[in-house]
């Protein structure tokens, strides 16, 4: 059912000069926008507000082996200009993943689905891959290796190159569709962890992933979030992913996608000529659940009003030359 | 999602705001339920990211205007205080499980508390229109933030507690509660802080009256996309943390797990 | 002078019922607010709108060896909730900091003198330090490893736990004051940078600088820094900070003072509540040459609208009785 | 730093707007300069963190008045030009050093580009006052974004260049500034865009006239305090980065170093 609220919308179907499509991978977009994982749940609850099938590719909530309750509440805070988040994971596990998600989704005929995947242990991890592996509907994998949000797991492997690497290994020798990395900021090289990622495999790297912070609730005198930390997306978040793409993009040669804080077309424009191949908005969509579709067109808008006919041309611009940050 | 225009804006209580509006959807075509909630958001600054969930209190289906009732309870609340009529607001909904119909029932018991008060009013008036009669317990600190009394009492009586005994009985809600006083009903709903909801849950099960609980938990999206609004629910027999903006906010009253 | 402005602007005078002194260290502070280094330069403009007696102290611009010009314009950029700054050090040099600079700040006599220490080697920092131990006039030192905003210096010490040993090591042999060392947040494990330079002997820790991030100027398309990138600041890196406060104070016996994005009173109760025995105030004052002393008088505020009778209660007290995060 | 009222905004060009307020300080009493600025926050929203530096162009010394003409260029001037007379707005100056005086001097060439030419109206004024003859080259664009021309010409003679020869001469200010031209006066006063400043620099160091530059860098504080805002400026034998916001924005044009 679309939601009726969609009535008093403006219709974002601009028509727009430029051509927005990228290939990525072996996957060919539409348009280089898609959603963050864990900020558009399976699909379902946005479909009620637009055509799916304008995006340029779904990512879907973290999947895990089993089944996963995530922690306790309160799991959300408001912070300026962004949001802590201590959801934990949580979702139904790979097999009801796969049989009642993704066939739902293969009605978007034209929505290239990516499953981000994650775990505890490399051994989850590759479990996950297999399974969804002999499932058509994977375009992609996105391997969350950056999540602050679980004990024992996830970011571990995204701040340690070592581990990282042996992940991306193990992953590599199951997985049949191409692997995105999805790295962590809370790290001191981020460069170092893309690079060895890359030499691990990876087909492509995504980030960023969220920033661990902590709000304290002063009535209570005690942290707001149930679970302490939480990890920090949103606005307030999105110059520090900005300079970390630029310098991953600068020093691998798998391409790129970039993530936080994307609010508008001109943030996406940002990304691309930081040298993001591909942008994924994730908070903005709790805002407005337009925010995928909007951002599209906004983008859209951008190129057609400075001239720009592919939106390939913005990739990278922001390098330069020698595509390196001038000193 | 509407931008919409405020019709009105009232202090009806201490620092207790009725706000009307456009509705953002027509409501005689798209049904809402009482206990829906409207999901605002206070300004289009980054300063306050994420929007507001505030439960619908009065509907007016001929302007097609609604209203909701807060208390200012931080700085989000605070600038929403600050709107006058004739501003535009950002607005998604009415979203959510509200409270369910039940035809065949004769005798509701609404119980509030504070601030959970205004979804009983549509409620009452949805509920008095199906002929059922209304019977409204509801508990507030104290006098000057008793709200929708008179509002509620166009539906059937209404009992009044509060903690200081500065309106109504001294005391609380559940103290009105008892086995005689409940036995008249065929059911309750019930809306308020979760200590509150904790207590009704327990007493009411106790006499085997079947009910509804409406739960606040923190929201990101409104519309199920972030599950950060979570609650744990008993079904099927197996508890999961359910999303109160979408499977909820209204839970069966067994159902519901307080930890 | 006085500015004038400051006829028309309310008196921030209150009085407290709280007694809102610390100890810190050595230093007995009449409040627990001081100025963030590079937030206030050497105190003499400020000084025409308040009396710099009412703060706890005052750190004083990171100062080198030699002078320094620091980079290229443009070195600000506005973000969401927060800013980028590529000063990089611009400073007169210990020698004309001493001349110049401290004597005039010791007119004021209720008002420890903290000075922030930089460089790009070991030797330089030392020297500085050899400097200031002959002056009076400075009450603790501040060692930022932790300046983004250099090439090859500050950061690296903040980013690897043996060089910043290695570097308090060498300051306290030379040091006759208290050192404190500011560490940088750009690290994965903030916790083992602390416990470090704890064991290498350092006093107390200051917690946290600037994040590393970059903004596009995407009409231009390039850096908007001429640097390329910057230090984040500003309400936007509160979550992350409060989280690194909250972790390293639990971790570590030494005092700490946290910093980042502090703009009212209230934040400086969450940082306090989550283990900070002082803070620092930088980017507000940008934005409002009050901030500082603002910011007392809502502490103070605060602490009387909560009962509370001396602001030392409020230390760590997020923390609960075990001192972790609830997990 | 003060909360002012503001008294009026008009709209006087392309996207181009002037702001009076109540000045933030008594200016019979506080020395303002021609060349100070303003330091403007534009909301009380994090969104907008930093203030905006905007030049003082018209004084009423009368009202205690002052008023500021700013061309909308981001987010930050759209936001300001969305405000109303009535409303507030947190002012902090008038900030840093301004155009000196030359009580010995008789004739003035002032030389404005685009949103640079605000400044020069207050300083023409008091120019006159001090019996100066003042000359005025102003250039723009195009035509719509033409402003405060007949304001300088209460002052004395304005000569217009406009980029597209929509009015006055088709060129750039520095095609009037030859040295016929320059002979007659004693000393300029440039405020414009960066390219224009070291154009006019060049030229008229050519004919060894003395003049001023009002030099515009991004400013974080306005008060000195963060030496975001510097410029290269060769002063006693050496060049050093100093601070727009409080040695300037005015300098000596022989010691303004571009690179
Ligand atoms: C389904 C539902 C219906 C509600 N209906 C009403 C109503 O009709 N009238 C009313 O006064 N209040 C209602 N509330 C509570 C109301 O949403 C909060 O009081 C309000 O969000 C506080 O915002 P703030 O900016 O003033 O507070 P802040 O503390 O500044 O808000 C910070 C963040 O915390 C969230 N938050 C803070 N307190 C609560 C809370 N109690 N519940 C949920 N989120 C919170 C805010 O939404 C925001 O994201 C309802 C809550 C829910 C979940
Ligand atoms: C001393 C001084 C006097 C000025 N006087 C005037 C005036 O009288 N009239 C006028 O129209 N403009 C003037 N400017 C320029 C004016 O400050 C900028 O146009 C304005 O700050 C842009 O703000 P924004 O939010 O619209 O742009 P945004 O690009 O959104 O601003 C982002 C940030 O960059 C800064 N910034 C952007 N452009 C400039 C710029 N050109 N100069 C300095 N900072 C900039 C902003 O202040 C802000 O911090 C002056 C600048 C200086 C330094
Ligand atoms: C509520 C929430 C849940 C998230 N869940 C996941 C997740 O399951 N897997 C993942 O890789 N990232 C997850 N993220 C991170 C986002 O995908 C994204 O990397 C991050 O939020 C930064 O982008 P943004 O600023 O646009 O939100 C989550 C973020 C939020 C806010
Ligand atoms: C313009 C600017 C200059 C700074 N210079 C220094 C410096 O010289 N030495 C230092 O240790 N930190 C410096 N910092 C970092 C601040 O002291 C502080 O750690 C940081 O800004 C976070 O605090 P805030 O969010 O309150 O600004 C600087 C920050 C800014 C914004
Ligand atoms: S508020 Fe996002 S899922 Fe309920
Ligand atoms: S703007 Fe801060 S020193 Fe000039």
């Amino acid at each position: 059912m679309t939601h009726p609220s969609i009535d008093r919308r403006a219709s974002y179907d601009a028509h727009h000069e430029v051509d927005l499509s990228v290939q990525f991978l072996t996957l060919s977009l539409k348009n280089p926008v898609m959603p963050a994982s864990g900020c558009f749940a399976f699909g379902r609850e946005v479909a009620a507000f637009y055509d799916l099938n304008r995006l340029g590719a779904i990512v879907v909530k973290a999947t895990t082996l089993d089944e996963r309750q995530g922690n306790e509440t309160p799991r959300l805070a408001e912070t300026p200009a962004g949001m802590l988040n201590s959801i934990g994971l949580q979702n139904p596990g790979v097999l009801r993943v796969i049989d009642e998600e993704l066939p739902y989704l293969q009605q978007y005929d034209r929505l290239p689905v990516i499953v981000n995947v994650a775990g505890t242990a490399i051994e989850d991890y590759v479990q996950v891959v297999e399974r969804l592996s002999q499932v058509n509907a994977v375009a992609a994998i996105e391997l969350n290796i950056s999540c602050p949000n679980v004990k024992c797991g996830g970011i571990q492997f995204g701040t340690d190159k070592q581990m990282a690497a042996n992940m991306v290994r193990a992953i590599k020798q199951v997985a049949k569709v191409p692997v995105i990395v999805k790295l962590s900021p809370n790290v001191t090289d981020i460069v170092e962890m893309a690079v060895a990622c890359e030499e691990a495999g990876a087909d492509a790297l995504s980030l960023i992933n969220t920033l661990i912070g902590m709000q304290i609730d002063i009535e209570k005198r005690r942290p707001l979030l149930a679970n302490g930390v939480g990890g920090l997306s949103g606005p307030a978040v999105k110059p520090i992913a900005v300079r970390m793409v630029y310098e991953v993009s600068s020093a691998v040669n798998i391409p790129v996608i970039g993530i936080g804080g994307i609010m508008f077309g001109a943030d996406a424009v940002e990304f691309l000529m930081a040298g993001a191949s591909a942008v994924q908005v994730g908070t903005a969509n709790f805002v407005d659940p337009f925010a995928c579709v909007r951002i599209i067109d906004e983008l859209g808008a951008w190129c057609d009003a400075h001239g720009v006919r592919s939106v390939i041309e913005l990739i990278g611009a922001a390098k330069g030359e020698r595509g390196v940050v001038r000193s | 999602m509407a931008l919409v225009q405020i019709i009105s804006q009232q202090s009806i209580g201490a620092d207790i705001f009725e706000l009307t509006l456009e509705a953002p959807v027509d409501l005689r075509v798209f049904p809402y339920e009482p206990g829906q909630f409207l999901h605002i958001r206070v300004t289009d600054s980054f300063d306050f990211l994420l929007r507001r969930p505030l439960s619908l209190c009065k509907v007016d289906l001929i302007k097609n205007h609604l209203s909701v009732v807060y208390r200012v309870q931080g700085q989000g609340t605070r600038r929403l205080a600050a709107k006058r009529a004739g501003e535009i607001l950002d607005v998604l909904g009415p979203l959510g499980h509200g409270y369910p119909k039940h035809k065949d029932d004769r005798a509701a018991l609404l119980i509030g508390g504070g601030i959970g008060v205004p979804p009983l009013v549509e409620l009452a008036r949805q509920l008095r229109q199906d002929a059922q009669s209304v019977h409204t317990v509801v508990g507030f600190q104290t006098k000057a933030q008793a709200i929708l009394v008179s509002e509620l009492e166009t539906y059937g009586p209404v009992t009044v507690v509060t903690n200081d005994g500065s309106l109504g009985n001294h005391g609380l809600v559940t103290d009105v509660l008892t086995q005689a006083f409940c036995a008249d009903f065929d059911r309750y709903y019930a809306c308020g802080p979760t200590p509150m909801l904790q207590a009704v849950q327990r007493r009411l099960s106790e006499w085997q009256l079947p009910g509804y609980l409406s739960l606040e938990e923190r929201m990101g999206c409104g519309i199920g996309i972030c599950v950060g609004c979570v609650h744990k629910i008993s079904r099927n027999g197996r508890i999961a943390q359910l999303k109160t903006c979408k499977e909820g906010p209204v839970f069966d009253a067994q159902e519901v797990v307080f930890t």
